[in-house]
């Protein structure tokens, strides 16, 4: 379905029906909804709040890309948690092992992060291909194993700096500079990163023969089966570039601000991942933006501890959405294809009445 | 039929073989509190919280109660509180700091180690604010008072009432999860076990590797495992596993054994009465003492008066008696106390 | 209705049933009277309306307008329930079971309140069972038992619900013709017994051998109603297409010697139970082969095999002088197979895209459609448009979604797009399944041009007419093996029948 | 005319070979191999606790929540539902148990939380059933919506209470009970350290003793969910929408009320599963994050057990098992927990053979061998990976068996009134 009202009527449906349940919750608790949303929007024009939400959404645009992957294919991909940090993890303990000159260096770990995520995507993968394990039980198990795995690993190649354990900084030859905005803060250089898979992404699906195939198995496996897509070498490669992508997602801040992966790092943007894929519909712009929209809730949130509204309203606000804006594709897409249908028979004519009606009636 | 409370264990066995306490002539704390309180009715504090945040009747509770303390003796003027979310981004904990310090908090106080990188990028930034951090050993940043704790020398008493306590010579710990802070409480509580009982059985368990933050926020494992060590012939244990260690409090109860809690006194602490009568002390982590100091200090312009570390000698770390449980270990456990905080005793902080 | 009156009231009486779906009127104005006891047979071409007004006499679909009348009562169901709870049961086209469920559960789910779901039911649907003269297991699961005795389970439950009134929508359309004179004495049994049918064929011929009456639909609307023993097959298919009977004509043999695919000791199995044995075949340039086959003896699995969807345990696929054995789908494809699949929405299309979506799908390495890794869209919709006009696709454009066509017009975009590409052979599965006459016409026309032109054809249909019509050879497969050559000039579909069932016919080989 | 019923023609799947063993004799079997197998390596190792009654305790504790979880699977999954939203039902069991449990007690606190639960399964019936959303994509965001309403509604509700929002009151709890003087019996039994005798007796006194109401009603819940499901009209119903909805619908099933019931006792089986997390003893009251993943795990534990009530138990059984056992005693048990694994690899190596299925038999003789390998190589398993063993095991063995398992035919299908027959 490719009319505009079909896209943007569902996410913008959703997303005001979402602001009046949660300002009806808002008001049932007795804050006031109106300067709740003031205090976010205002939120944004304080301090480094504008820079972070890009930052954020830069990762949360990544691993959106992931799950989006998966999704056009019915792969529920669920591990992105564990692939990103696992990745990251990895990708960290490799930069801080190496050196090599400036960019070779970064693009390594860059390398690294996505081999591993793949890596440990291609788990499921295999299960999935070989063994018929639902993808969706054998990621979630992966998730928690990432922790152990994680833990371990830290544990092995890290070291102790003060009270966090972590990895070994990455000396300065695998840095990504930011663009410094001075007191602002500083827009990760590996955001780019984010913008350039989305544009690869968008080829990819749109152009070419591979995101033919990708679109096929997913909208049918028979009818691409018998087109001849080998289903299952899409499943497996698929799934390695989903984990691919997952894997890059922690790297912004690794490589932009922290140089090390401590075992505090960022946790749940899996889970966003997954969302935000299904706010954007797995399109590749629609994506965008409900990285930056969700973005923006996480970081103005934080500011809501200042007016006495508890900040989870916000996660029931993203909740909301995401149900909303499904349920909403759901019906807008049915009645698009009402429509379109009738517009075909209108212009194939086939909806008048039968010409046979003059001779209905018993003949005997 | 019905099962009633209170298990039996470790009704048999006499105890361990004791060492006798050490002896210090020259005794006590040598606890030494600048001047008098100064008037701070000028200055606006900021706290910001760790994970747990307000209400964990664990250290942000207490760096509040410090604040409480300095509100009522130093008519401090504003405090302000901002929480934090579990396994929230880096830029978070910098925006929570900044918005401090951009309101006009000063000084601002970070409430965990959790803060550490955070706070080096907030505090260049903010070159006339002045910061604490807790739990964490930050030096070298002209801003940054970092306020520390000996939690080891605290757990060595911890482990020296456990061993006077235990009547199969066989004691327990359970920690949240595995990081370095944690296991120096570890070190410490074994370590004051093995010093008044070279013989005993120390069982010791983590619920989460490193890395898992789930250990501190899952009060049916520690239950299991605090069970898992009573099953297995411990009778005291003591654990450091934030919210978790209701679950230990709960088996220990069962069991009628007892246990030690932790960073505040937990006898005292409301969430946890229901198990008051098994918990025959505490170590006590003084954040709120710290806190007050550290205020205080800074009321004063003279940061530097603020310890280097918070440990027995000043106090900072210590054990409770509520509830009357170790009335007659406390000259013991004071003997040892005397003899770590004149440095007879030297307590690893490495298990 | 000369009879109806002579019976009293009418058993079932529609009136005025109009039902629309977007863009299709299923039913315009259509009027029907059952008498009781009787075997009503409804014709009509395929798309005529007959399952839909089936579906709405059971109350699985509500008319947009008319009545609907049982015993001279005028009711109005809103669900099958309320259709079963006055005596109505219904037989569906496609089969209504849950393969994972026992036999005696699938019977009596939904009339548990009749025996419960214990013994007492067992009993009651082994005797209902040996009343209509067939034995079951109660406790088999259905996904084991072959079709036969699916649709024997079909009618264990409409009998247990103690339906009087029985639509069997299609019944035979799976069976073989022995299987067809089994159920037609079950029928003859019941209608003594009381009960009364409505009868659903595209077989004329069966039709005239059980109806009492025939009502013909054609486009939606009721064209008449006669009495079976005063209309001959001729006549009533006339009253079905609404004019003479096309002759099948062969358009003379264009048949050469060149055997563009070869087909030898071709193995396949299925969870180590056999499926293809040892099959061979040979479908030379400018003929069609046609195979016969009950569904379910290997067809689909024959044509699966040749075109690389399901692996060989032996035997060799060779196009021209290259071997396909070992090569991949896409690969044997682009060596000049074309593909009409049996389900064209399962296997043909993908719905929820474009028309010139679908026209890259099995194409998508070659041009005009792509170029290298990369889509050619411009070229794809091009291509599209041509095929939409020469194969008279009836769309507004190639942009809107293949789910919003109509079977045919999906099918010819299919048949179109496999006829892309100059292919050397084409194999189509069932190609005018559940498509209107016009688009059968049109696909029919455009596969004997091709043939014409040189083009080998493996067809695959359960219509013995069509198939005979359109073969120049026909092979007969029963249980995975190719058991009888055919002649379509000589053979009948009796004797087609009898090889189909395993019992000796056409020429032995 | 020709009238038995055919089996195994042409369209046919061949017959399993099904012996004269009935299915529940054969789960017996493996849970007789599976208790050998233990108390054997038990023997070996000199180690009680692997079938000590604490331990057993220990693992009905941990398997509760993860047992009801499963049902609440089962249940919706059998009516064709995919409910990954569980961790979300649970989450809302938990908050409610709380609050209505600190106010009135636990039998409140456990009406709250499968009213709670029921509402999460509702939403999720709601978006699936009535709006055809993706049954993945609504549990997804059930979970989220869960977390979140939980948070909000504690930082409103709790807080001003017990002083701290991520955590409710103390919650009193229910009473257990031990069957006397069977239990003691069975303690005794268990003292003499007698191979073979003392571990059933271990195995069989956990399950005695200690026991709460809440306990016994999830024990109840497998065989009434049996019963209800595969025994009763309602069930049968039930089950064919899980199967084939339209054959269902056209029989007169109201297909939509019954995926409604299944999925409402789904979320009501998943909050009460919650509430065995906050009203069982030993725990202290809703805590954020508390139910870590307990949902899916239950899912996992229906998948293990083959969509089956007793399966599921199976299933869950060995997660508390594994659990309990790294808890209680480390790495060390989870150590000798590979013999045990080798052996029960061993017999399935023997179960293949004995069905002449060599490849089978070939692969678990490797795996046992490696397993052997790798007990005898070791003294003992990183805690990283004992931590996770619940984990692991789920994967291996799904990995292993899964290519047997038989989901509901139409789990997972969007499902329209009224489009029987269309697109077919
Ligand atoms: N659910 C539906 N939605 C939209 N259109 C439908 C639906 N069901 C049937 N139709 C359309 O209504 C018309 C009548 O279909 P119906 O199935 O009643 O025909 P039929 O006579 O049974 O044909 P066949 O011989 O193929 O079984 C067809 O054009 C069909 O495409
Ligand atoms: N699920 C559906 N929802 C809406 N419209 C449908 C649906 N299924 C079929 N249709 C419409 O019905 C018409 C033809 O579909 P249908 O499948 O009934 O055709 P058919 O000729 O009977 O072919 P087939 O034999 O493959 O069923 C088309 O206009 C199609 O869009
Ligand atoms: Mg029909
Ligand atoms: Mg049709």
């Amino acid at each position: 379905m490719s009319t505009w009202r079909a896209r943007l009527l569902p996410p913008a449906l959703a997303i005001a029906f979402s602001a009046v349940l949660c300002a009806a919750v808002l008001l049932a608790s007795g804050a006031d909804p109106v300067a709740t949303l003031a205090q976010l929007v205002t939120q944004v024009g304080r301090g480094s709040t504008a820079v972070d939400i890009v930052n954020t959404a830069g990762a949360y645009y990544l691993v959106a890309v992931a799950a989006a992957i998966g999704f056009r294919m019915n792969l529920l991909n669920i591990g992105i948690e564990g692939q990103y940090r696992l990745g990251a993890c990895a990708a960290a303990i490799a930069g801080g092992a190496i050196s090599l000159p400036p960019g070779v260096h970064a693009l390594v770990v860059v390398v690294v992060g996505a081999a591993v995520g793949a890596a440990w995507c291609g788990i499921a993968a295999l299960l999935k291909v070989y063994r018929g394990v639902s993808e969706v039980i054998s990621t979630i198990m992966l998730n928690t194993l990432a922790f152990g795995l994680i833990a371990y690993l830290t544990q092995t190649f890290g070291v102790l700096r003060g009270n966090t354990q972590g990895t070994r900084i990455i000396p300065e030859s695998g840095w990504v500079p930011g663009i410094p905005l001075g007191g602002a803060g500083t827009v990760f250089g590996l955001v780019l990163l984010a913008v350039v898979v989305g544009i690869g992404y968008a080829v990819l699906l749109d152009r070419t023969r591979y995101g033919f195939e990708l679109r096929a198995s997913g909208l049918s496996p028979t009818a691409a089966a018998a087109g001849g897509v080998n289903h299952r070498r899409m499943v497996l490669s698929v799934m390695l570039l989903s984990g691919a992508v997952a894997g890059l997602a922690g790297l912004p801040e690794i490589l932009g601000r922290d140089h090390t992966f401590t075992i505090t790092f960022s946790a749940g943007y899996g889970y966003a991942g997954l969302a935000i894929a299904l706010l954007g519909r797995n399109h590749p712009v629609g994506v965008a933006f409900g990285a930056l929209l969700w973005s923006f809730l996480d970081k103005s949130s934080l500011t809501l501890d200042d007016i006495g509204v508890p900040r989870e309203i916000v996660t029931i606000l993203q909740g909301t959405i995401v149900l909303s804006v499904v349920v909403a594709y759901a019906l807008v897409r049915r009645r698009e294809l009402a429509a379109e249908q009738r517009r075909v028979g209108r212009a194939t004519g086939t909806a008048v009445a039968p010409a046979a009606a003059s001779t209905g009636g018993d003949r005997s | 039929a019905k099962d009633i409370g209170g298990g039996t264990a470790g009704s048999a066995g006499q105890g361990c073989r004791l060492n006798p306490p050490p002896v210090v002539t020259a005794g006590g704390p040598v606890v030494h509190r600048p001047g008098p309180a100064p008037n701070a009715a000028a200055m606006k504090v900021g706290l910001a919280f760790d994970i747990g945040g307000r209400g964990d009747a664990s250290f942000n509770d207490a760096s509040v109660a410090g604040l409480e303390r300095a509100k009522r003796e130093m008519g401090l003027a504003e405090v302000k509180e901002l929480d934090a979310g579990a396994g929230e981004p880096e830029d978070a904990k910098q925006t929570r700091l900044r918005q401090l310090a951009q309101e006009g908090f000063d000084p601002v106080i970070a409430v965990g180690y959790a803060y550490a990188d955070a706070l080096k990028i907030v505090a260049a930034q903010f070159p006339r604010t002045r910061f604490a951090i807790i739990d964490e050993d930050l030096r070298g940043i002209p801003n940054v008072t970092p306020l520390v704790f000996a939690e080891e020398q605290g757990s060595f008493l911890a482990g020296v009432i456990a061993a006077h306590r235990t009547k199969t010579c066989h004691i327990g710990f359970v920690g949240g999860v595995r990081t370095p802070l944690i296991q120096k409480f570890e070190a410490g509580y074994a370590a004051g076990a093995k010093a008044a009982a070279p013989d005993i059985r120390i069982d010791r368990a983590y619920l989460t590797p490193a890395g898992d933050p789930s250990g501190f926020q899952d009060p049916n494992k520690g239950a299991e495992v605090a069970q898992g060590q009573l099953d297995g012939g411990a009778d005291v244990i003591y654990h450091a596993a934030g919210a978790s260690g209701k679950g230990v409090f709960s088996s220990v109860k069962s069991a009628g054994a007892k246990a030690i809690g932790v960073d505040s006194d937990q006898y005292r602490q409301p969430s946890v009465a229901d198990y008051r009568d098994v918990i025959i002390s505490s170590m006590l982590k003084r954040v709120d003492l710290a806190v007050f100091d550290y205020v205080a200090a800074a009321a004063r312009g003279d940061l530097a008066s603020v310890p280097e570390k918070f440990d027995l000698s000043l106090d900072g770390v210590g054990y409770s008696t509520s509830g009357g449980m170790i009335d007659d270990l406390v000259p013991t456990v004071d003997a040892y106390r005397a003899a770590i905080a004149t440095g007879r005793i030297k307590v690893s902080d490495r298990p | 209705m000369n009879t109806s009156a002579a019976a009293g009231t009418p058993a079932v009486e529609l009136s005025g049933i109009t039902k629309t779906f977007p863009g299709v009127v299923a039913n315009s104005d259509v009027n029907l009277t059952v008498r009781t006891g009787e075997v009503h047979a409804v014709c009509g071409e395929n798309g005529a309306g007959k399952s839909t007004l089936m579906k709405i006499l059971y109350g699985m679909q509500s008319p947009d307008a008319g009545a609907v009348r049982i015993d001279g009562e005028q009711v109005r169901f809103r669900s099958p329930a309320e259709a079963i709870r006055a005596g109505i049961g219904m037989v569906h086209q496609h089969f209504m079971l849950a393969d994972n469920l026992t036999v005696l559960e699938n019977v009596v789910l939904g009339a548990e309140r009749a025996h419960g779901i214990g013994a007492r039911a067992r009993r009651r649907v082994l005797a209902l069972a040996e009343q209509a003269g067939f034995r079951v297991r109660p406790d088999a699961l259905v996904e084991r038992l072959g079709v036969a005795d699916r649709q024997r389970v079909e009618i264990l439950k409409v009998l247990y619900r103690g339906a009087r009134i029985v639509i069997l929508d299609e019944p035979t359309a799976v069976l073989v013709p022995q299987e067809v004179e089994e159920l037609f004495t079950t029928l003859r049994t019941m209608r003594e017994q009381g009960f009364t049918f409505l009868f659903i064929s595209h077989k004329l011929d069966e039709v005239l051998a059980i109806a009492d009456t025939v009502t013909v639909l054609r486009r939606g609307t009721t064209v008449g109603t006669v009495p079976a023993g005063e209309i001959g097959s001729r006549q009533l298919a006339e009253l079905m297409v609404g004019s003479e009977l096309p002759v099948p004509e062969h358009g003379g043999a264009t048949a050469t010697d060149r055997e563009v695919l070869v087909v030898r000791g071709l193995c396949a199995s299925e969870k180590d139970r056999p499926v293809l044995v040892d099959v061979d075949l040979a479908v030379r340039a400018g003929e069609v082969v046609g195979v016969a086959g009950v569904e379910g003896n290997g067809q689909t699995e024959l044509v699966e095999a040749i075109m690389g969807m399901r692996p060989a345990d032996a035997g060799t696929v060779r196009l021209g002088d290259r071997d396909l054995t070992r090569l991949s789908t896409l690969a044997r494809r682009e060596a000049g197979i074309g593909y009409v699949p049996e389900d064209r929405h399962r296997q043909g299309l993908l719905l929820d895209e474009s028309l010139w979506f679908n026209r890259i799908l099995g194409h998508q390495t070659r041009p005009p459609v792509a170029r290298g890794r990369w889509l050619d869209r411009r070229g794809a919709r091009e291509d599209t448009r041509r095929i939409v006009a020469r194969f008279d696709v009836r769309t507004p454009g190639v942009d809107v979604d293949a789910a919003a066509l109509s079977g045919g017009n999906q099918q010819k975009l299919v048949v179109g797009r496999e006829l892309s590409g100059d292919p050397v052979l084409l194999i189509a599965a069932h190609p005018t399944r559940g498509v209107d006459v016009g688009a059968q016409a049109v696909i029919w026309e455009h596969l004997r041009t091709a043939r014409a032109a040189g083009l080998a054809v493996l067809l695959v249909s359960a219509d013995l007419d069509k198939l005979i019509g359109l073969s120049d050879t026909i092979r007969v497969m029963y249980r995975g093996r190719v058991v009888a050559d055919a002649d379509p000039r000589t053979v009948t579909p009796e004797e087609l029948g009898a090889a189909m069932t395993g019992a000796r016919g056409g020429e032995d080989r | 005319m020709r009238t038995e019923v055919r089996t195994g023609t042409a369209t046919g799947r061949p017959q399993r070979a099904r012996g004269p063993v009935p299915g529940w004799a054969h789960a017996a079997l493996w849970v007789v191999v599976g208790v050998v197998a233990v108390s054997f390596a038990s023997y070996q190792t000199g180690l009680p606790q692997l079938t000590s009654s604490g331990t057993v305790q220990s693992a009905v504790r941990l398997g509760i929540p993860i047992l009801l979880a499963g049902l609440g699977g089962l249940w919706a999954e059998r009516a064709g539902v995919i409910n990954i939203g569980l961790e979300g039902m649970m989450i809302l069991g938990t908050w409610g148990g709380a609050w209505a449990g600190y106010q009135w007690g636990p039998a409140a606190g456990l009406l709250a939380a499968a009213v709670f639960g029921a509402l999460g399964g509702l939403v999720h019936a709601v978006a699936t059933v009535t709006f055809g959303v993706n049954h993945i994509v609504s549990g997804v965001a059930i979970n989220l919506l869960g977390a979140g309403t939980a948070k909000y509604l504690s930082t409103l509700l709790f807080e001003p209470v017990s002083k701290n929002p991520r955590e409710s009151p103390p919650v009193p709890k229910f009473d257990t009970y031990s069957a006397q003087p069977l239990g003691a019996w069975l303690h005794e039994l268990e003292n003499l350290q007698r191979v073979g005798i003392s571990d059933v007796a271990g195995v069989l006194g956990g399950l005695v003793t200690g026991v709460s109401p809440l306990t016994m009603l999830a024990y109840l819940s497998v065989p009434v969910s049996y019963l209800v499901l595969w025994r009763s009209r309602f069930g049968l119903r039930l089950r064919s929408c899980g199967e084939n909805p339209i054959a269902a619908e056209s029989l007169g099933v109201a297909v939509h009320r019954y995926k409604y019931l299944a999925v409402v006792v789904s979320g009501t089986l998943a909050g009460i599963g919650g509430a065995a997390l906050i009203l069982n003893p030993g725990q202290a009251g809703y805590l954020e994050n508390q139910t870590n993943n307990r949902g899916y795990i239950g899912l996992a534990a229906m998948i293990f057990g083959n969509w089956r009530p007793g399966g599921l138990l199976g299933g869950a059984a060995l997660f508390g098992y594994s659990d309990g056992l790294q808890l209680r005693s480390g790495g060390t048990t989870v150590h000798a927990l590979l013999l045990a694994a080798a052996l029960v690899l061993l017999v399935v190596a023997a179960a293949q053979l004995w069905r002449r299925r060599k490849l089978g038999a070939g692969v678990a003789l490797v795996a046992a061998a490696a397993v052997l390998a790798v007990y005898l190589a070791t003294d003992q398993l990183p805690e990283e990976i004992t931590a996770y063993t619940p984990h692991l095991v789920t994967l291996v063995v799904l990995g292993a068996a899964s290519q047997r398992l038989r989901p509901p035919a139409a789990n997972g299908l969007p499902y329209r009134r009224g489009e029987q027959g269309a697109r077919e």
